[in-house]
């Protein structure tokens, strides 16, 4: 059995979204497809499993198991979902119904299920067992773990006994735990003889999953091949600057040196403390995140704050910034922090913006508050490469890579001693990733101002900073 | 305590349930089908039931023939056999003996005597402000089968008196150990079958009524207080009688299939109460510009739609005793009223209203929505002595602030129905209203002794010559002094449905007469 | 490096400690939780509700004595002696605080005392006021989901489809529509012209109709509309995509996933218009003759009766309470997510 | 709908906004603008809205009474203006007042917290459960029929919703990371008012208006049917109604003319709503 996808062309409004001319899928060998957001590589995985939005014109078609279907019919492929192909969601917490019981959501996916709900009952229990999830059977989602949402999900998808699974963004949101998990998961579908066509823009889970990989590109395919060779030694230049975003891989002037763990720069250890905390703790609901975290930060200093989701890095960095008060334990700012020469970038620029103001209005409220040197908004802009018409919109109105500029725009404007940056670019993809971190670190590096960085991503975390503080869950 | 969610589910599914069985049972749908079958008189009326009290109840039981007074009279006022079978006075007119109608049975199966007669006749006199709390009573007693009435001074009306429906008989069994009223048991030949206060009475036929047998077996009232919805019912036949029509809802009622209006007129006047001790109103060239001023034909056609609601003066031509053709009418003349006030010293200031000694003519009116004409009527008053120059503050409340601004001398206008049969003898209301300090439905700040000598003399019992000429006397006076000016008589209309005949109204009010209806098949 | 501990714990399978925790030893279940926050909300609302409607008609222009006459004794009957009697009678004299403290004691054991008007036990008084209120909004509520779920439902299933807009326009119709003009044409209908219902009256289930449907008309029309949102919504959320590619067949989704959730939704929204349709009613209650609540507290007010007006406030306060509670209840059982309070900084 | 729906960029010109508005929009808007209209200059055509003229009751329609008159022979049209006019006025005063107190309120308490948002929170725990009818009756019995007690009455009623959603809506944006970026740059309180809290609530706030000003015609003109609203001869729309319901066969004009503006009005702000947002 394979899969055979021919002539696809995805259209809105005349404009081409999607156009890929041939891809097969065999059994027992992972497709992977990596690209931009916006390249249209989700468009692919719709289009194939038939979810496509109305708007959208598509045409072509897919064979599977012999059977040709039209690419702009989506009703006929309804009745191949859960037995024959099955998509495993993006964000697998809102996949799942809060209002149900996992047994449940997994149970229907079952065909025995609609004959006899205990026989479902079972299937579903025995399969949660398998994933070692047995315990969640009786759960509410809403009480899992990310990791156990994964698992739980990807047994909903799967229980019906579909060869082909369909996998969007499957580690959207993971920490590097639950997707190493993920990947055991996937793995497992392809070893037992299924077809999986996985779209990430996370390099590191196509090296993983192995198989092909096919690299998109403004609607089109523009490399493929099997993964090691695509995505170690890629031939296409946009491939190579692709691979030359990851964290990893960057080669900037105020990148760290990550092979030496050892040659560690702590700037000025004699200089004076900007922020210092003796044995701080925090806890939410009677669960305690740290506890005994002494830490001092001195002008200059760059450190990670680095761990899996849910570990209370945040909130270690809000305490820090005496936006939360501590359980136990003291945090002092030196009085030179006094007067806005704080800051903080967050993980959602869209919400550290009034949202329904134009950002222009935003900043002048900033400029008129610090009164900087005439021009220095402009002169940012530049450096940042932002044109000066996106001040006239609003923060829903700009990318999120923009906007995430501006907002670093934002905090150099008040000549900050200490930046916050709180995952700053876990949602973007890796080209703007690296574009954004260019723009901090270059500031930071100009101003020597402090930066504590939060980040799920160990790569970056060493790349970026001097010291790595690891919050374990 | 941990609730699984098919208990909790199940929780709020037993509320549901119990808030939809609060809705009753199914029962017979449709509209002209009456509720407990056909054989049911609906009656339709504005009056709601507040208390079982007699005193409170508004005669409710009295109209609905299930309790009786000792005395009963007749729609012209003429007292009847009641209760008791006759009376008559002592000598010195201070002593009044009724004998009972023998072998009268309570709907509760105990015998009727002069004890228990006596008994529900003190404790009727509990109430204060009713005719009979009022009148000149020392002591009732129960004498030899005969129930006594004595009094401090000569009372010439007391039978009539005891035939208002505050009198009314009721068994021993009705009242608990306060005397208060708990149920009525009365002797009339309807009992009561069900109550739900304060809008439905059902009444059946008494199998122990001795009288002649009514022909409808069982009767409904429901209280309505809109006049528009009760216009509806009577259109629609939801209703064989319907009480109190409005005079606009009887033009469009009177086309409507199968039904037939009945109207009367009543010894009702609307009246415009005159504070005649006000520094303005106490003069009495100005009361009669007020009343000349008010076209009085006009709005009675256009608001009563009934031109010959006109009042031309103080009773309405149905109190024939006590109605005088021989009176000037009041007219509209509003030369003559203008004129009047000048005289008085009144004179147009800048803005057209009248001034006297830098003192502006303004004045308010109350009155009341209980009545729905007299705000309307109201309203008319006010424009038509703008037109003169008055101005007229109306205030619409409480029918309590009439008598409430006749204590503290607020008042200065109130307009409201007076009824003259509350007691069958006009009288007993003209000796209250009209007497030297005058009264809360009476004269404010007015008297006159003249009137009220022929009053007492009238009150003490006369021959008939010298009653007419004293009943003659008292319009007279009435209309040249003005303590209260008339506005429009009253005329009552019922619609009846054709599934019955017979009916007829009371001008009095004091029966539905629905002993008296039967069925048309 | 400094030396922090490698401490990066293997997620275990069973991660006892992460995620929210489990509800500490000690604290009550959500349902008791709710059970006991409203039962003391209901008694305190029921001290604050009587003492204000005792202090504000207390403090009202006008003799009560008066009023309460003019109820007892008819319109045109009411006199200055008839005045004094209930004075008197009432002890209207005394202090107020005596009187207030006399009403509380009173309660205390559960007595509402008697009506200053009839005389009559205010439990007993309000009995039929109470059930029929209840009936009324019970009835019209039914009818209103039982019309509005079905068409919103519908509606949502093609947005912008001709059902859609249809509904759209019921609700701007039956919004213009005042209910008083809206019952009147009721009556005139089916009522004069048809014949098929009573127009007015109590008692008998088809008397019920009039005035509920009156009710209903508007109320459908916005469940329908809020039903047509919350499902469209849902239809997109990421469940419902889910269940779908499930292998799970339309009515399935809908009756799996689709109802329960945009129960959590109409529950409160019904609850909403329950306690309005409950509290609001006077005007048909007026038109149709309906002994209702509100009826019978407009009559209170004007007549100044302080007990019936207390009680019946307290009734209709002690209503909200209940249907609230219902509220909370009914979502705790279709939603078991907590409901964190929002935390103001 | 679909048009209104269209974001309009924040940095257009009012009247360039103004020319966005959907076809539905731009209807309702001439209608209500139509509708202010008249009842104003019904001001000067007919100055005495209580001008009675008895022997011309129930007179139909014609030129010069274009609605004719009424059992009073007052002209129809003169006194449909006045209670526009008042109904209007009325309703825009009660929703100005309960919008002011319960936005300042609801601002206030989310924004200080602690004992200031207790009792506030208190309060209005106290007035949902105080039926609206309760407060408004109760008010208006204070002095009967006066306008002043009824606009009073329906503002306290109002207050507690504007409060509601405010307090819960402020307590959002005030947790939220925007007004705490806004706290780190030292930005100050005018700032958060007037960049986060302010372009927040005002769509909320005027949806609510549109919607609270039918409700409060509706209210007062539900009053004016029950008996307790403003006292006659004064007109109103509710009023009017009722007095003109007996004639309904008579003259249908005179019930006819109030309920069609009472339908304008409610249409008008219904479709000035724009997009649907009910609940």
């Amino acid at each position: 059995m394979n899969m055979h996808v021919q002539g696809l062309v995805v259209t809105h409004t005349g404009r081409t979204l999607l156009d890929v001319d041939d891809l097969r899928l065999e059994r027992g060998r992972a497709v992977t497809i990596v690209g931009e957001s916006g390249s249209g590589k989700s468009l692919l995985a719709h289009a194939v499993m038939g979810t496509l939005g109305a708007g959208l014109e598509a045409q072509g078609r897919v064979v599977i198991e012999g059977t040709s279907y039209d690419v702009a019919e989506r009703r006929a492929r309804r009745r191949l979902w859960g037995r024959v192909m099955a998509l495993l969601p993006q964000e697998p917490v809102l996949a799942l119904d809060p209002t149900m019981r996992v047994r449940g959501q997994v149970a229907e996916g079952a065909a025995s299920f609609w004959s006899d709900r205990r026989s479902g009952y079972r299937a579903a229990e025995e399969v949660l067992g398998t994933l070692g999830v047995a315990g969640a059977a009786r759960r509410y989602p809403h009480t899992l773990s990310g990791g156990m949402a994964q698992r739980v999900a990807f047994a909903a998808a799967t229980i019906g006994g579909a060869r082909v699974l369909i996998a969007d963004e499957p580690s959207k949101g993971l920490d590097d735990h639950a997707r190493n998990d993920l990947t055991v998961l996937l793995h497992r579908h392809v070893t037992a003889g299924g077809i999986l066509l996985t779209i990430t823009h996370d390099l590191d889970l196509g090296r993983d999953l192995g198989g092909d990989v096919l690299v998109m590109r403004d609607a089109g395919i523009v490399e493929r091949g099997p993964a090691h060779q695509v995505l170690i030694t890629p031939s296409h230049p946009y491939t190579r600057r692709l691979l030359a975003a990851e964290p990893g891989r960057w080669r900037h002037l105020w990148v760290r040196d990550r092979t030496s763990g050892a040659t560690e720069r702590t700037a000025d250890p004699g200089g004076p403390t900007l922020v210092q905390t003796d044995r701080v703790a925090k806890g939410f609901a009677g669960r305690t995140l740290f506890s005994d975290v002494s830490l001092t930060i001195r002008p200059g200093d760059r450190l990670a704050l680095a761990g899996p989701s849910g570990s209370g890095k945040t909130t270690l960095g809000n305490v820090l910034l005496r936006l939360l008060q501590p359980d136990a334990g003291s945090v002092r700012h030196t009085q030179e922090l006094a007067g806005g020469r704080l800051q903080k970038l967050y993980q959602d620029p869209a919400v550290a913006f009034p949202s329904r103001v134009p950002i222009g209005a935003a900043l002048a409220d900033v400029v008129r508050r610090h009164r900087p040197a005439p021009g220095r908004l402009t002169s940012l802009l530049a450096a940042m490469r932002l044109d000066e018409s996106l001040l006239q919109r609003t923060p829903g109105q700009v990318s999120g890579g923009e906007l995430q500029r501006l907002s670093i725009i934002r905090a150099i404007l008040v000549d900050p001693l200490l930046i916050f940056a709180d995952e700053p670019t876990s949602r973007l993809d890796l080209v703007t990733q690296e574009e954004t971190m260019c723009c901090l670190m270059e500031q930071v590096e100009r101003s020597g101002c402090a930066l504590v960085l939060v980040t799920h991503n160990q790569a970056l975390a060493h790349t970026v900073a001097d010291r790595v503080l690891a919050v374990a869950g | 305590m941990v609730w699984g969610r098919p208990a909790v589910a199940g929780v709020a599914m037993v509320v549901s349930a119990v808030l939809v069985a609060c809705s009753g049972p199914p029962g017979a749908a449709g509209g002209r089908q009456p509720r407990g079958g056909p054989n049911v008189l609906r009656v339709v009326g504005p009056f709601e039931l507040h208390s079982l009290d007699p005193a409170r109840s508004d005669g409710f039981f009295t109209r609905l023939r299930v309790a009786e007074t000792l005395v009963d009279a007749d729609g012209r006022g003429d007292l009847r056999p009641g209760l008791a079978a006759a009376w008559r006075v002592s000598d010195d007119q201070r002593a009044w003996t009724f004998s009972l109608r023998p072998d009268t049975v309570f709907h509760d199966g105990t015998k009727v005597t002069a004890e228990t007669v006596a008994a529900s006749l003190t404790n009727a006199r509990g109430e204060r402000g009713t005719p009979w709390g009022d009148a000149p009573v020392a002591a009732i007693t129960a004498n030899a089968g005969e129930v006594q009435v004595q009094l401090d001074r000569p009372y010439a009306p007391l039978p009539a008196v005891l035939a208002h429906a505050g009198t009314q008989v009721l068994a021993p069994a009705s009242y608990n150990s306060d005397r208060t009223v708990k149920k009525v048991i009365g002797t009339g030949p309807y009992r009561v079958e069900r109550i739900e206060q304060p809008s439905a009475i059902e009444v059946v036929a008494f199998e122990g009524w001795a009288g002649k047998k009514p022909d409808i077996e069982r009767i409904s009232y429901q209280a309505v207080g809109r006049a528009e919805t009760r216009a509806l019912m009577a259109e629609s036949g939801q209703a064989d009688v319907t009480l109190g029509i409005d005079p606009v809802s009887r033009q469009r009622v009177q086309r409507a299939a199968g039904v037939e209006i009945k109207s009367v007129t009543l010894p009702r006047t609307i009246l415009l109460k005159v504070n005649a001790g006000h520094r303005v109103l106490g003069d009495l060239r100005v009361r009669q510009a007020v009343s000349a001023a008010l076209d009085r034909k006009a709005m009675a056609t256009a608001l009563l739609r009934d031109p010959e609601m006109a009042a031309t003066q103080f009773f309405p031509p149905s109190l024939s005793e006590w109605h005088q053709d021989s009176v000037p009418p009041l007219a509209h003349d509003p030369s003559q009223a203008r004129e009047l006030l000048a005289q008085a010293g009144w004179a147009p200031g800048p803005d057209g209203v009248l001034t006297r000694n830098g003192q502006r003519f303004e004045i308010s009116l109350r009155t009341f929505p209980d009545r729905p004409e007299l705000p309307v009527l109201a309203t008319a008053v006010q424009a038509a002595l703008k037109e003169l120059g008055i101005r007229v503050n109306v205030q619409v409340g409480n029918s309590s602030e009439i008598p409430a601004g006749h204590k503290d001398g607020t008042l200065e206008l109130g307009l409201y129905a007076r009824n003259f049969a509350l007691v069958p003898d006009p009288l007993v209301t003209l000796l209250n209203d009209y007497g030297p300090r005058g009264a809360d439905w009476g004269a404010m700040g007015w008297s006159n002794a003249e009137l009220a000598r022929t009053l007492s003399d009238l009150a003490d019992g006369t021959d008939a010559a010298a009653a007419a000429a004293g009943r003659q006397q008292v319009s007279g006076i009435l209309q040249r002094e003005l303590p209260v000016i008339p506005v429009a008589w009253y005329r009552q209309s019922a619609v009846v449905s054709d599934r019955v005949n017979g009916f007829t109204l009371d001008p009095l009010e004091r029966s539905w007469l629905i002993d008296e209806v039967r069925w048309s098949s | 490096m400094t030396t922090v501990p490698p401490t990066l714990a293997a997620d275990e399978v069973e991660p006892a400690v992460r995620g929210p925790a489990p509800a500490r030893r000690g604290t009550l279940p959500p349902v008791a939780r709710v059970l006991a926050r409203r039962a003391l909300q209901a008694v305190s609302v029921t001290l604050l509700v009587s003492t204000a409607c005792f202090v504000i008609v207390q403090n009202l222009p006008g003799d009560m004595a008066y009023r309460i006459a003019a109820g007892r004794y008819g319109y045109d009957r009411v006199t200055t002696a008839s005045a004094d009697a209930v004075r008197a009678d009432l002890g209207l004299d005394a202090p107020a605080w005596q009187q207030l403290a006399r009403w509380w004691a009173d309660l205390a054991q559960f007595d509402l005392g008697t009506s200053l008007v009839t005389g009559g036990s205010v439990v007993h008084e309000l009995r039929l006021p109470v059930t029929s209120s209840l009936q009324l909004a019970a009835t019209a509520l039914a009818l209103a989901v039982a019309v509005g779920a079905p068409v919103g439902m519908a509606a949502a299933w093609r947005p912008g489809g001709l059902l859609d807009r249809l509904t759209t326009v019921w609700v701007a119709g039956t919004r213009a529509l005042p209910p008083f003009l809206l019952g009147l044409l009721l009556i005139m209908l089916f009522s004069v012209h048809l014949g098929w219902l009573p127009a007015v009256g109590h008692g008998s289930a088809s008397n019920v109709v009039l005035p509920a449907v009156t009710l209903a008309v508007g109320l459908s029309g916005l469940f329908a509309r809020v039903t047509r949102d919350t499902v469209a919504q849902l239809r997109g959320s990421g469940f419902v995509t889910f269940a779908e590619t499930k292998g799970l067949r339309g009515r399935a989704v809908l009756a799996r996933h689709v109802l329960r959730n945009a129960g959590v939704t109409l529950v409160a929204y019904v609850g909403a218009q329950a306690l309005i349709l409950i509290e609001g009613v006077v005007v048909v209650e007026s038109l149709f003759a309906w002994p209702g609540l509100g009826r019978t507290l407009v009559h209170a007010i004007f007549w100044r009766d302080v007990p019936v007006i207390q009680a019946a406030a307290v009734a209709l306060a002690l209503l909200v309470v209940l249907i609230n509670t219902v509220v909370d209840v009914a979502g705790l059982a279709l939603d078991p997510r907590p409901r964190w309070r929002q935390v103001v900084p | 709908m679909s048009t209104a729906t269209t974001t309009v960029p924040a940095h257009w010109p009012r009247w360039q906004r103004l020319r966005r508005l959907s076809p539905t929009q731009r209807c309702a808007a001439a209608a209500l603008v139509l509708l202010g209209l008249f009842a104003v200059a019904g001001a000067w055509v007919w100055p005495d809205p209580a001008a009675q003229d008895l022997s011309r009751f129930l007179e139909p329609p014609s030129l010069a009474e274009p609605l004719g008159r009424d059992h009073l022979g007052r002209s129809v049209a003169g006194r449909l203006a006045s209670a526009t006019r008042l109904s209007l006025a009325t309703a825009v005063a009660c929703v100005a007042t309960a919008v002011v107190a319960g936005a300042l309120a609801g601002v206030l308490a989310a924004w200080r917290g602690g004992i200031v948002d207790t009792v506030l929170h208190g309060l209005s725990e106290a007035f949902v459960a105080l039926p609206a009818l309760l407060v408004v009756l109760l008010v208006s019995a204070m002095s009967g029929g006066g306008l002043w007690t009824l606009y009073a009455g329906l503002a306290l009623a109002q207050w507690v919703e504007y409060f509601r959603v405010v307090r819960a809506r402020s307590a959002l944006v005030l947790s939220g990371p925007a007004v705490e970026a806004a706290g780190l740059l030292q930005l100050g309180p005018l700032h958060v008012l007037r960049r986060h809290l302010w372009p927040d609530l005002r769509p909320l706030l005027t949806t609510m208006a549109t919607f609270g000003v039918g409700t409060s015609v509706l209210a007062l003109s539900t009053l004016g049917f029950v008996g307790v609203g403003i006292a006659p001869p004064t007109p109103e729309l509710g009023l009017m109604i009722t007095e003109a319901f007996p004639y309904y066969d008579e003259a249908p004009w005179m019930s006819l003319a109030p309920a069609l503006v009472l339908a304008t009005v409610l249409v008008g702000l219904l479709g000035l709503r724009g997009k649907e947002s009910v609940s």
